[in-house]
């Protein structure tokens, strides 16, 4: 009960944290909400048990997401977002319809935390169960993470270092040098 | 802030204790929360915070870019390296029970190498980053 | 009735908080504030999934003795490389950003568009 | 040893190779350890595609966990096809890399562009590879990412923001793929694509099924560039360095197709597409594809647009084949992928070739290069008849398994959209012809050489290829009917 | 050498022989005596051929099969024999002509000519020797793309957009409606072999056949069946060899050609007629008949006139393929030949006219009969022939013709022909009389005018006795044609 209580909160906090941020335009608020949001969802990952993604969306949704940015900021200078000349219509109407087809997804969903829905009773159970004597770790995050689905691992890893070549080529310190002056013609 | 003496000293007894946390959590994920990611994480913020308050030139003497490139693509390569030495003692790709002759010290040793690889990876990458990012050629 | 929103409710502030991101990502605007809008719709699908993997009366899935009942690891792990992926794609996105600003000089896509266009 | 490995050494050779490409110094040595590594997977890829040839299928367990607990390679001919794509592409791109990359790169910054490279590569081959749902998102990542980054090297600011605009579609397109994932997961509790197939039989009516498979689809629909969401597309590949521009219009939107392939018709099934018409809208999306995209390629002035757009026509192509959900449409689809990358690699080849001399690829800047440049064009006119699918080239060959579909369903109208695309197709190739060979050049520019040897040689490589694939179709056409039917897609019957 | 090799060998020359012009494209004089030779060569090889075939072996060839049954196959067949002679040897005395023309002209970028010319004239010999429909389109789409840069050759506005006209009808109608022809059929019978009775006999509903046939009749853009025949005026731009030849013989005649071929192989005569799928098509001929030959009345350009009155004789060729009995198919055959030979002595003349008097014009050539007279006579021989007078070749296939008419008891196409073959005395005539006769508007006699070169005369000289000759020895012509209708 009290975990739904706080659920809920938690919810309540995000929404308007969300909604803040479409609306405001101070782009050092716009972050330090950015940074607020992903706290809250952190706390909400761990009302529901999954310590190992709380600890990490914190380390990085409200660490280094936020620090990239704040620096963008320091970088571009600018710190407001321009009014609009003009409303789109379109992405409203956009949004509205994916989360009206959401919504109509969420209709034949197992109930939230319902203990006999299929994501708790295929895949599941077995590592529960095997995960001591298959890997001897306790924490069947880390077995299924670093042994089960150990190659997604090593996906993810070589995603991480993609982005520091990435950013290296694009504004790498030591190699910064003059491009895209030149005008397209 | 570089002359703030308060956070100066706070700083330099900070960073140690920062340090000594990510590698709890690094090798202390088989057992509670946390693993390689986390602490690759934690560890580059214990020298950010360092070169935010010391600037940037007395990690740069430490870790320069260079190095950091290096580490980066030494982390990569430790955890697919791993897969090869599987591969190569008869298993499959990243089976680590091969690894020892008891299956489960065999998950072990494979589970921590390859841990280390993400950390050392996440790390070196976060700084070259947060060097980029706060590259003084950027401010113009 | 009630019980729909009791088992739907988080979906559907889950959806709410998706759309909110969704929408600053694809409305025209400032670049940094459309990353900082994919951030919270990719955060709110973490949530989406981490909600998939939760289960009543259960507790992290770290086995230990007494308990028996425990939250589906599965989906904490595809959201931890999620994370992973999410945070390279800003880093990507945010010097990109800083290279559009040193070549265009604004961060503001309408101000871009008449640049480009301009020419 | 190595040959039961071969599935997946295919896909982590070059991730190993990508670090330490990324540690090489800077100069040729890269490009040369780029060029050894991708001909090694090209001759992988066609050992792995002789092994199942025959129609079996390959199974390996990474970390040696039994699916659906661990993550599966699970090989067919279609898989093993789109990865001899990949790889094959990327070897053919290489070569012509070298002196391209030279020009529009900084020297510096080579080894890291050829990491770059190879990450893509890694990208797209664990893509086609893989029989894991959420392995195939992070391979996709992988990919995507490099891709990003690969785009904004080109040397105009414009590829900065086309960059960007990539980057957030890109995204866009991967979270709701994620968000299908996760639906599709709560439903039945497992990502292996075989063992998805199996437990989504009994509830394809679930209304959830349906969302997660709508925004598995859209989010590939996205990195597809199917209209109406291709607008990222022709930027990307207008302002992109030239063999970034070949490399990615040849695979990247082809090993897209495959996904789509793949989701549809393994993971769901065609019943499912029978239950839900989504056959019809695949029809209506790719007619409209056709016909939108050639005519806004009439309408350009820039020869690599031209290219772009027609790009997004071809692959509406793909698209209307995947609507017909017959064996014939299928496999037109598959033929159509592999015969649409020869073309598009040869003509961004010859594009890119008259960038490195002239700087530009607007018709204004270009009139009359044919004549100063006669290899480039005759490699750009045999092409583009490969394109609007004239008999004896590769392009018709799909065109004509894409009609023959169309007739034996007598959807006439699609038929007749498909004619009218080739007619469109005739326009604006025709129009390129045109402006390269008998305009005369308005400003008299100094004349230009030849392209060199380098860029001249793949390019021609794969121009012949047009040729022997429209002459020869045992390999294309017979991997393709071996897919479909693995695919467990059958005849078309009223 | 075998048979089957004399066969690719007959088609593949003409690509060697441009080959060898590319590369003596800097010496002039080696690159016209290639281009000769090739011509001589292949001309050689198709007699050779036909010697062959005279005496009763059979040739066929598959050299690969790109579609699951589908062959690039190569078959000698007396109508593809018939069109294989007329295309060759005309080849080689339009090559002679084409030296001395191109070079009193000097034309721009000539190697491109000489090859391109060549390759077109392979794909003529390979839509001749084709042995499937499939091969046919191949080779038919190579040729339409081959003649484009020889009709775009000057390269000015004008010759561009005279090119992109005369692509875009014949890439249109072969792609939208030849190609969805071949396809339709290809669906109901699985194949696209030609047969003896054709192949949808049997197979097809004959409520649809007769819109199958349309989709052929018009999808085959290069028989100039109005609408779709203002290809053929554009194509005028080109130098008059090309319009010689390629406007007057090989791509039209290919294009009848085709029509003959998919009538008798493809649906096969008897369906045709128990079908009635060609009853209203024949209007559409008649019609093209008539008021081609009235456009042509109305053009002073000389060329202009002749491609006009090309149309409506292409369109006799159709005719004989719609009433599909041995007459009118025996005509049709043979008119291929004979207007070939009459045709091209008119466009050699007007060629002459053009190079060496400058006037394209019908209107300002009074009087230049008695400057040039050779040429003129040519022309007037040429006339004669295609009017169907005797005794001239060209009367033979009219013959055939209005007989297959009185067969099938069309008496109104009868009336079509006769009027219409008034009709070409009254805008041929016109153009030798004044020539002879008229005198110039302002009177000057044209005394520095000589004849136009040896070689152009020598080509006209030969092509007019020709049109005499076969009158009265139709002979192989004949015969082939013969074979052709089933007559024997």
């Amino acid at each position: 009960m009290l975990d739904t209580f706080i659920d809920i909160t938690l919810l309540a906090f995000l929404t308007t944290t969300a909604i803040a941020i479409i609306k405001v335009r101070n782009l050092f608020v716009v972050i330090m909400l950015f940074s607020i949001f992903s706290l809250h969802s952190a706390g909400l990952f761990v009302v529901m048990d999954a310590a190992d993604v709380a600890f990490t969306e914190a380390a990085v949704g409200a660490g280094i997401s936020t620090v990239l940015m704040l620096a963008t900021l320091a970088l571009t200078k600018d710190h407001d977002e321009k009014r609009p000349t003009h409303h789109a219509r379109l992405p409203l109407l956009v949004v509205l319809i994916t989360g009206a087809a959401l919504v109509y997804g969420t209709y034949d969903i197992p109930s939230f935390g319902d203990p006999h829905s299929p994501a708790q009773e295929h895949v599941k159970p077995y590592y529960i169960e095997h995960s001591m004597e298959d890997t001897g770790v306790a924490n069947t995050v880390t077995a299924v993470l670093a042994s089960y689905r150990g190659y997604d691992t090593l996906g993810e890893v070589t995603v991480i270092f993609t982005a520091g070549i990435g950013v290296m080529l694009l504004i790498g310190g030591r190699l910064t040098r003059k491009r895209n002056k030149e005008d397209d013609r | 802030m570089k002359h703030n003496l308060v956070l100066r000293f706070i700083t330099k007894y900070l960073f140690p204790v920062i340090a000594l946390f990510a590698l709890y959590v690094q090798f202390h994920g088989d057992y509670g929360p946390g693993g390689g990611f986390q602490a690759g994480v934690i560890l580059s913020v214990a020298f950010i915070l360092y070169a935010m308050v010391f600037g940037m030139e007395t990690i740069e003497q430490v870790l320069p870019l260079r190095v950091l490139r290096i580490l980066a693509s030494t982390g990569v390569l430790i955890y697919s390296g791993t897969g090869i030495i599987t591969l190569l003692m008869g298993g499959n790709f990243l089976d680590y029970d091969i690894l020892s002759l008891r299956p489960i010290q065999g998950q072990h040793i494979g589970i921590m190498v390859i841990e280390l690889g993400v950390g050392i990876t996440v790390s070196a990458v976060m700084l070259i980053i947060f060097y980029a990012f706060s590259d003084r050629r950027n401010h113009d | 009735m009630i019980d729909i929103i009791i088992g739907h409710y988080n979906y559907w502030i889950v959806i709410l908080l998706m759309m909110a991101g969704f929408y600053t990502v694809i409305n025209r605007g400032n670049l940094i504030k459309k990353i900082a809008g994919l951030n919270i719709f990719q955060t709110s699908v973490f949530l989406l999934y981490i909600s998939i993997g939760y289960v009543n009366e259960g507790t992290t899935p770290i086995i230990a003795e007494g308990f028996t009942r425990y939250a589906n690891p599965l989906p904490h792990v595809l959201i931890l490389t999620a994370i992973v992926v999410g945070v390279s794609t800003t880093a990507l996105g945010l010097a990109l950003v800083v290279r559009i600003k040193k070549a265009y000089g604004t961060i503001e896509e309408d101000e871009i568009h008449d640049k480009d266009m301009s020419l | 040893m190595i040959e039961q490995n071969l599935c997946l050494l295919l896909v982590v050779i070059p991730l190993i190779a990508a670090p330490v490409t990324a540690m090489l110094p800077a100069g040729r040595s890269p490009w040369l350890f780029t060029l050894v590594i991708t001909w090694l997977c090209f001759a992988m890829s066609i050992w792995q595609l002789t092994m199942v040839l025959d129609g079996s299928t390959i199974s390996y367990e990474l970390g040696g966990w039994a699916p659906p607990w661990g993550i599966e390679y699970h090989i067919d001919a279609l898989n093993a096809f789109v990865a001899l794509i990949v790889s094959g592409i990327a070897a053919i791109t290489l070569p012509y890399a070298l002196r391209t990359v030279e020009r529009e790169i900084q020297l510096q910054e080579t080894s890291l562009f050829y990491a770059v490279f190879l990450l893509c590569l890694v990208g797209l081959l664990g893509i086609a590879q893989t029989g894991d749902v959420f392995n195939l998102f992070v391979f996709l990542e992988i990919s995507s990412l490099s891709s990003y980054v690969l785009i904004a090297m080109g040397k105009r600011r414009r590829a900065l923001t086309a960059a960007y605009q990539y980057l957030i579609m890109g995204s866009i397109g991967a979270t709701f793929l994620l968000i299908g994932i996760g639906l599709i997961y709560a439903e039945t509790g497992t990502l292996n694509m075989q063992d998805l197939h199996q437990r989504l039989q009994p509830i394809l009516e679930h209304r959830t099924v349906h969302t997660g498979f709508v925004f598995m689809v859209v989010g590939i629909a996205l990195k597809l560039a199917l209209f109406p969401l291709h607008l990222w597309l022709p930027n990307a590949y207008k302002y992109s360095p030239s063999a970034i521009s070949v490399f990615l219009s040849a695979t990247a939107t082809k090993v897209a197709v495959y996904i789509m392939l793949r989701i549809v018709f393994t993971v769901f099934s065609t019943s499912f597409l029978r239950i839900t018409h989504t056959e019809f809208i695949f029809l209506i999306l790719g007619a409209f594809g056709v016909v939108f995209a050639s005519i806004a390629a009439i309408v350009q002035y820039d020869l690599k647009r031209i290219l772009a757009y027609s790009s997004i026509a071809q692959i509406s192509y793909m698209v209307l084949g995947m609507g017909f959900a017959s064996t014939l449409g299928i496999t037109a689809t598959v033929v159509h992928v592999f015969n649409h990358a020869l073309m598009k690699g040869a003509l961004f080849m010859a594009a890119g070739a008259i960038v490195y001399r002239v700087g530009s690829s607007r018709f204004e800047n270009i009139y009359g290069i044919g004549r100063q440049m006669p290899w480039t064009f005759a490699a750009i006119f045999v092409s583009g008849l490969s394109l609007i699918g004239i008999p004896g080239t590769a392009g018709f060959i799909s065109k004509w398994y894409f009609m023959l579909a169309a007739l034996e369903q007598q959807a006439w109208l699609i038929a007749l959209v498909i004619l009218l695309g080739s007619l469109l197709s005739v326009v604006y190739m025709w129009k390129i012809f045109e402006a390269l060979f008998f305009r005369r050049s308005a400003c008299t520019a100094a004349p230009v050489a030849e392209a060199p040897l380098s860029l001249l040689v793949p390019m021609w490589i794969l121009v012949l290829a047009n040729i022997y694939f429209g002459i020869n179709t045992e390999l294309t056409v017979g991997v393709a009917e071996t897919a479909v039917r693995l695919l467990g897609v059958t005849a078309y019957h009223e | 050498m075998s048979d089957q090799h004399l066969l690719l060998l007959a088609v593949f020359t003409p690509f060697a022989g441009a080959l060898a012009i590319v590369l003596f494209r800097h010496w002039p004089n080696l690159r016209e005596t290639v281009t000769l030779l090739t011509a001589a060569a292949v001309c050689l090889i198709v007699v050779t051929v036909f010697m062959r075939f005279d005496s009763g072996t059979l040739m066929a060839i598959d050299i690969a099969e790109p579609l699951p049954g589908l062959a690039i196959r190569f078959e000698v067949e007396a109508l593809g024999m018939l069109f294989a002679l007329v295309a060759s040897v005309l080849w080689l005395v339009t090559s002679i002509y084409a030296i001395g023309y191109m070079r009193k002209h000097d034309e721009k970028n000539q190697t491109r000519f000489y090859t391109m010319f060549a390759i077109a004239i392979g794909s003529t010999l390979g839509i001749a020797f084709a042995g499937n429909l499939f091969t046919l389109f191949l080779w038919y789409e190579l040729l339409t793309i081959s003649t484009y840069p020889l009709v775009a050759h000057a390269g000015n506005k004008k010759a561009r957009r005279g090119a992109r006209t005369y692509l875009r009808i014949l890439l249109g109608t072969s792609i939208g409606l030849f190609l969805l022809a071949i396809l339709i059929t290809y669906t109901i019978t699985g194949s696209l072999d030609f047969q003896e009775g054709g192949i949808l006999a049997g197979k097809l509903d004959p409520a649809w056949a007769g819109l199958l046939y349309a989709l052929f009749i018009f999808g085959i853009g290069k028989a100039a069946v109005m609408p779709f025949h203002r290809w053929l005026p554009a194509a005028m731009v080109a130098p008059t060899p090309v319009s010689a030849l390629l406007h007057a013989v090989a791509v039209v005649k290919a294009g009848v050609f085709t029509v003959l071929k998919v009538t008798i192989y493809i649906f096969g005569t008897d369906f045709i007629t128990s079908s009635g799928a060609s009853d209203w098509l024949v209007w559409f001929a008649g019609s093209t008949i008539l008021l081609a030959s009235l456009f042509a009345m109305v053009q002073d350009n000389l060329k202009l006139r002749l491609a006009y009155s090309t149309i409506s004789q292409l369109s006799y060729i159709v005719l004989g393929a719609l009433l599909a009995t041995n007459m009118g198919l025996l005509g049709g055959a043979l008119h291929i030949s004979m207007h070939a030979f009459a045709k091209i002595t008119l466009f050699f003349a007007a060629g002459a006219i053009l190079i060496t008097a400058d006037k394209s014009n019908i209107s300002d050539m009074s009087g230049l009969g008695r400057a040039m007279p050779i040429t003129f006579t040519a022309f007037l021989i040429g006339s004669l022939s295609i009017i169907g007078l005797p005794p001239f070749g060209g009367m033979w296939s009219k013959w055939y013709l209005g007989m297959g008419m009185v067969e099938t008891g069309q008496w109104l196409l009868l009336a079509v022909l006769l009027f219409s073959s008034l009709l070409n005395i009254a805008y041929l005539l016109p153009v030798p009389v004044r020539g002879f006769f008229g005198k110039a508007k302002d009177g000057t006699e044209y005394v520095q005018i000589k004849e136009a070169p040896i070689s152009c005369l020598l080509a006209m000289v030969f092509t007019s006795l020709a049109c005499i000759a076969l009158f009265f020895y139709p002979g192989p012509f004949y015969e082939l044609a013969l074979d052709t209708s089933g007559g024997r």
